[in-house]
């Protein structure tokens, strides 16, 4: 049992306590919160992955600003405990089997097809850790298109966001 | 020193993102119901880099930044059209905001 | 050669005419009407007149003179070029067809003069005129169908251009439909011709019979089928029997059009398509023989019809049909020439007789019955005496040119069967009798009008001029087959020679007098039967209508049941009727529409639009509005999705 | 017992972790006391002066306060969040120092830099990764303790940070962008020189002097740690206490070193991109500054010992006596040469450090409080522009070169 195995099984026990509590909590808040544990520890299993950039822009962006949005819209709307209304009956009686259909069938198929065949390469380990530069270079050279346009998307979000929370007088 | 096998990482993201459907499913609230979308989209994450790693290409992490960049967009839609939803239906319970039918 | 290599500019003329009148004409005074109508006519008569003068130029392996414009069709083999052909029957049928309708357009100024949509009129004729040409010019069987086709369509809307009166417009709709049953042989016929020979050009397919050997090209059963199927159409289109029956009612139109379409150059374009493939009909005898026999048969009993009639011009309507009738059988016999001319110069008198009794009926005020005409020689002597002059042409007194025709076809008639000769012979006799009647009862004796309420008067300028210049033809216009008199081959036929001549067995030189000096061939020709039976009828016509007007009323009581028979036409209209139209109503009435359409046609429509109202008022409750569920419906998609790529997987694997 | 030699890393870890929450927890019980000091000199009053000499007991006996007040919980609070809040706050305060390198890497233990606990390859991402999630304290603060004006602080608090982090993050990018790295010891070691050569200053080949880019990040790095003028969150005048009103006790206290946590990590992340980190501001050729520590240290005894002699009397004197010794010995234990050579780094960046948070303090004393809108207005519609153009500015100069060579 080696370093990696242990920050890994933590990490992957986070994020499943995470992602349970997301779906039980009736406290938004708490779902919230949940949400982030599930991402930092996302996160640490990036470094371990070497992708130490990523890892920090995860939390950066979606714990520290992304879920912060959340926390902050549901402080503002003062959202209270959820309530378990059960008007759609295919939902209630559906959705939850389904759900665990999906996720058991993905698993299993996940599991059968790489178990098999693990990649040589040296996963997990942090010893050989993307460099940020190279990331930069693909990110400017390859899909420099991809990237402006995703800028103009987010440029184009903040302007929706606005028009639509602002207090139409 | 040994590492953990990718399909460990895989597995894991098929569960994350299971768990992200159910929630999807499961969930009345709006906000939680958006949290439950970036909670698949982070499984996603989760098997990119996975397989940047596997494959040793730069292309899964660029992919990965992307999807961050988009869900940080969505969420600021996403949550002012929740704001503006409570303004005019004093309510975050999706079942109850069903006006749009037949 | 700026004409001939630029053969469209006929057609354009006429069909620029058309558009311009019927496009904005509504707001043209009649003036520009007038000169926009006739001068497009008049312009495609002088470039057909200038063509005549080039094609005159032209060496006789120039023609048939060709011009290929551009491909219209193609699919597979079958490949339809707009292309235009020239040569002596074209010239022929283009000079007379051009000048016939500039004189009626010109008369028509003034016989139309106080109707409605008078540049409807023009519009009508112009575009007339332009379908007349297309067929007149076409090189291939398919575009010469447009014009034939397109000259019905115009027929059928000047034939109804009273709209208003029932009697017109259905009388307009029995003239298409009629014509229809024989454009539907036509087709099959054409459809044949190019199954049998791989083109519907002229050209080619004559080639093909002329480079075999006779019945080694094609077997003769198809091409009499062909023949037959294509003489259908002719049937059709120049009212023989049994399709006969539009013609008279078709004289509802206005009366320019009955002597320009109805009697000069639309009815006869099935005797010009018969003409135009007198080799394939010359391979087929029996087709031939069929021609004849009911051109024979036509002449003879549209005459007798003719006997009766009242109405002036019912009367020349049946004395078209059974000259057309002559014109078949002159073809029937093989005598093309001779038919073609007797086409040229029943377009003269025929049209000069429609244009006159037009012309009477202005007098009288639009009344056409004869027996309330009489005397009206000395109020309308113009009138008068073109229709006099009309009437001698047509009945064959010599020197006139319904003689000259007439009596070569008749003499070709016999020369091939007897009781063919007999039939036409008795019909010349009958015409002569039933036009002198026509005359008598019209301009002779009392009048049987009140002078008090129609007031009589001479037409105007624009009417009479035409019949001037038509009646100096009918006059003239024979002697260029004066040299068959004295036993020699006229001009006329020299001139078409060529185009019968090259495929056809060349025509036995002038008929059985041959050897007689050329004196007693004149004194034949002068003595002969058409002459005698003409001035007969005459005479008969004379005895009834002048020296004793009360004979044909006892003729008539004595034999009471054939006369009945003949005035109601031998009741054909009433056994079509009754065999054909009303079956046809019924099972359209009680299969096609109540069954067809409306349980089957209708039910599937409605099937189909119930069907999508009731599965959508069903299928809108998933729309339940509520989020959830449609959360759960793509997380079902999902699960398809998935489970089929797992299945894939596996199959890869 | 391999599994720890196998990862020697995490013994050498262990131990830099425990140093340094140990000297922290020191220097932010005491910061309190500098701060108080300071303002009080400002406004020409003592401050503390009785715990101990020149009330440097006064801290203990802050922390024994707060340590025996009762623990109050308001009603209908949640007790988990209310609880994790002030734990967070610290936990991620105290965490981003784990980045901080105190002094050159070549200074090692087992083959480990001592002076930097992670020294990490993107520290500065890292950095700015703690402190975004620093909100989660403050908002949910606010909010877990039900009641109204703590979570209007909480709202106004977090609505703040999103806000200024920005231009924090802008103008710390225009000293990546001259040093094009994320690495602080590289940072640092490309600013090697006199203190001409630090990023502030610099306007050598190709790179762009950073004045303003400190001025925006010192504006905003102020905003961001809630202190005066922008201290709104905790606004007494309009909202008693902000997200803290209803903490007591030691959750209070943990609030509080959090505060001053932040503040250390700001100024300590201000001295590593603009004033050069542990290098020293002079030429290296200077060697006898070398001795400057040491030397500072026992001018402090000095001065203490006369303290002690002439003006302490009773119990002070005692505390006065072992501070004096203390500071002689150190002072004498530096002039050990290995010890001269570890002690030159973390002298000059903690002298760096002391004074950016004496600005700090300076400014709380001299500026008024900003309004809730003039606050937001000159964050969005000032810092962010500014910081956007000295950006930009940068980019441009960097690339001039390149361009020229180019056309």
């Amino acid at each position: 049992m080696s370093l990696p195995f242990i920050v890994f099984f933590l990490c992957a026990f986070l994020a499943v306590v995470g992602a349970l509590t997301l779906i039980l909590a009736r406290e938004p808040i708490h779902s919230a919160l949940a949400l982030v544990l599930v991402m930092v520890s996302l996160a640490v299993l990036y470094l371990l992955l070497g992708a130490e950039f990523i890892a920090a822009v995860q939390i950066i962006v979606y714990a520290g600003a992304i879920m912060v949005l959340f926390v902050f819209v549901i402080m503002l709307l003062n959202a209270g405990v959820e309530e378990r209304t059960d008007y759609s009956k295919l939902a209630r009686y559906a959705g939850l089997p389904l759900g665990m259909f999906l996720l058991l069938a993905l698993a299993h198929w996940m599991w059968n097809s790489f178990i098999g065949k693990q990649i040589a390469n040296g996963v997990g380990g942090s010893n050989a850790s993307v460099s940020t530069r190279e990331l930069s270079a693909q990110l400017f050279q390859k899909y420099l298109f991809p990237f402006e346009a995703t800028s103009i998307l987010i440029l184009i979000a903040i302007l929706g966001a606005l028009v639509l929370a602002k207090k139409d007088e | 020193m040994s590492t953990v096998p990718i399909s460990y990482y895989l597995v894991l993201s098929a569960i994350l993102f299971g768990l992200g459907i159910v929630a999807f499913v499961f969930k009345r609230n709006i906000i939680t119901i958006f949290m439950a979308i970036e909670l698949m989209l982070n499984a996603v994450n989760l098997a990119f880099v996975a397989f940047a790693r596997a494959h040793n290409q730069l292309d899964g992490l660029v992919f990965v930044f992307f999807v961050i960049v988009v869900a940080a967009a969505e969420a600021a839609v996403g949550l002012a059209i929740v704001i503006t939803v409570y303004q005019n239906r004093q309510t975050l319970n999706i079942e109850r905001i069903n006006l749009l039918k037949f | 050669m700026f004409i001939l290599d630029h053969l469209w500019i006929i057609l354009a003329l006429p069909l620029l005419g058309a558009a311009i009148n019927g496009l904005c004409g509504k707001k043209f005074s009649k003036t520009i009407v007038n000169s926009i109508g006739i001068g497009s006519v008049a312009l495609a008569f002088v470039s057909v007149a200038e063509g005549v003068r080039e094609f005159s130029q032209l060496s006789a392996d120039q023609i048939p003179w060709m011009k290929s414009y551009f491909t219209w069709i193609t699919a597979g083999q079958f490949k339809v070029d707009f292309a235009l052909q020239v040569d002596q029957l074209t010239i022929v049928m283009l000079g007379v067809v051009t000048f016939v309708s500039l004189l009626v357009h010109i008369y028509s100024t003034g016989y139309m003069a106080h109707e409605e949509g008078y540049y409807r009129f023009f519009s009508y004729l112009n575009l007339f005129v332009f379908f007349m040409l297309t067929l007149v010019l076409a090189a291939n069987v398919v575009l010469m169908f447009v014009g034939w086709e397109g000259v019905g369509l115009c027929s059928y809307l000047l034939i109804g251009f009273w709209f208003l009166k029932q009697s017109a417009i259905s009388a307009g709709k029995k003239a298409f439909i009629t014509t229809r049953i024989g454009d539907f042989g036509f087709t099959i016929g054409i459809l044949l011709l190019f199954w049998t020979f791989r083109s519907v050009d002229f050209g080619t397919i004559f080639k093909q019979l002329v480079s075999a050997p006779p019945d080694a090209a094609v077997p003769t059963g198809v091409l009499t089928t062909i023949c037959l199927l294509l003489f259908t159409g002719a049937i059709g289109k120049s009212a023989q029997l049994p399709l006969y029956v539009w013609l008279p009612d078709a004289m509802e139109g206005p009366t320019p059009v009955s002597a320009l379409i109805h009697a000069a150059t639309m009815v006869t374009a099935g005797v010009y398509m018969v003409a135009r493939m007198n080799p394939l009909f010359s391979r087929a005898p029996v087709a031939l023989f069929v021609v004849a026999v009911v051109g024979a048969l036509t002449a003879f009993f549209a005459a007798t019809i003719g006997l009766v009639q009242t109405d002036i011009k019912k009367v020349l309507a049946y004395s078209t049909v059974s000259q057309l009738g002559y014109m078949f059988l002159g073809l029937g016999v093989k005598a093309y020439a001779s038919g073609v001319f007797h086409l040229m110069t029943h377009a003269f008198f025929k049209g000069l007789l429609f244009l006159a009794a037009g012309s009477v009926i202005h007098a009288m005020g639009g009344d056409q019955e004869m027996p309330h005409m009489g005397g009206l020689r000395s109020k309308i002597p113009i009138t008068f005496w073109t229709m006099f002059i009309a009437t001698f042409a047509i009945a064959g007194i010599p020197g006139f040119a319904g003689f000259f025709s007439k009596d070569e076809i008749l003499d070709a008639a016999r020369s091939v069967d007897i009781w063919l000769w007999l039939l036409g012979l008795i019909g010349a006799g009958l015409t002569s009798f039933y036009m002198f009647r026509l005359i008598f009862l019209t301009f002779f004796g009392k009048p049987r009008y009140d002078e008090h309420q129609v007031h009589v008067h001479e037409s105007p300028r624009s009417m009479t001029v035409p019949l001037i210049i038509l009646a100096i033809l009918s006059t003239v216009g024979g002697w260029v087959a004066a040299p068959h008199l004295v036993g020699g081959t006229d001009y006329f036929e020299k001139f078409l020679h060529p185009v019968f001549a090259i495929y056809a067995p060349p025509i036995a030189e002038g008929p059985a007098e041959a050897f007689e000096s050329p004196g007693m061939t004149l004194l034949h020709a002068l003595a002969g039967w058409p002459v005698l039976i003409a001035l007969a009828g005459l005479l008969v016509a004379w005895w009834f209508y002048i020296k004793s007007p009360q004979t044909p009323k006892k003729l008539a009581d004595s034999l009471r049941a054939p006369y009945t028979l003949v005035l109601h036409k031998y009741y054909v209209d009433e056994i079509y009727n009754a065999a054909i139209v009303q079956p046809l109503l019924w099972i359209s009435t009680n299969v096609l529409w109540h069954v067809v359409d409306e349980s089957v046609i209708d039910g599937t429509v409605n099937g189909v639009a119930r069907l999508a109202r009731e599965s959508g008022s069903e299928l809108r409750e998933i729309q339940s509005g509520n989020a959830r569920s449609y959360a759960t419906w793509v997380v079902i998609g999902a699960v398809g999705v998935t489970v089929l790529m797992i299945g894939l997987w596996g199959m890869v694997r | 017992m391999d599994f720890i030699t196998q990862h020697p890393v995490l013994v050498v870890s262990l131990a830099k972790i425990v140093a340094l929450m140990f000297l922290l927890m020191t220097t932010l019980a005491y910061l309190s006391w500098f701060e108080r000091k300071v303002i009080a000199h400002i406004q020409s009053r003592w401050g503390p002066y009785y715990v101990g000499a020149h009330g440097l007991l006064q801290p203990l006996a802050d922390g024994v306060k707060f340590l025996f007040k009762e623990d109050l919980t308001p009603p209908g609070a949640d007790r988990f969040v209310y609880i994790l809040a002030p734990v967070l706050a610290l936990t991620l305060a105290l965490t981003t120092l784990a980045l901080i390198p105190f002094g050159p890497p070549s200074v090692q233990w087992l083959g480990e830099s001592t002076l930097i606990v992670a020294n990490s390859s993107i520290g500065l991402m890292f950095v700015f990764a703690i402190t975004s999630m620093g909100v989660y304290g403050v908002a949910l603060a606010g909010w877990s303790s039900n009641s109204k004006y703590p979570l209007l602080g909480g709202l106004r608090s977090s609505a703040q940070m999103i806000s200024y982090e920005v231009s924090l993050t802008l103008a710390v990018v225009g000293v990546v962008l001259l040093s094009g790295t994320l690495n602080f010891n590289e940072m640092i070691a490309r600013q090697s020189g006199a203190f001409w050569h630090w990023n502030i200053f610099y306007a050598g080949h190709g790179s762009f002097p950073q004045i303003i880019g400190f001025l925006c990040y010192f504006m905003s790095a102020v905003a961001e740690t809630n202190r005066a003028p922008f201290d709104l969150p905790e606004g007494e005048t309009e909202l008693v206490g902000g997200f803290h009103t209803e903490y007591s006790s030691f959750k209070f206290a943990m609030f509080f070193m959090a505060e001053y946590a932040n503040m250390i990590t700001v100024s300590c992340l201000a001295t590593i991109l603009f004033f050069g980190g542990w290098l020293s501001p002079f030429p290296e050729s200077w060697t006898f500054l070398r001795y400057l520590p040491p030397a500072g240290l026992l001018a402090l005894a000095v001065y203490l010992a006369y303290d002690t002699v002439v003006l302490a009397r009773g119990i002070a004197r005692i505390q006065l006596i072992v501070v004096t010794t203390g500071a002689l010995v150190v002072g004498l234990a530096c002039l050990h040469p290995v010890a001269l050579a570890v002690i030159q780094g973390p002298f000059w960046f903690l002298l760096k450090v002391g004074l950016i948070m004496f600005f700090y303090v300076w400014t709380r004393a001299t500026l008024p409080r900003l309004r809730y809108d003039q606050l937001m207005s000159f964050g969005w519609k000032f810092l962010l522009p500014v910081s956007l153009a000295n950006l930009v500015i940068t980019a441009l100069v960097k690339v001039w070169p390149l361009l020229v060579n180019h056309g």
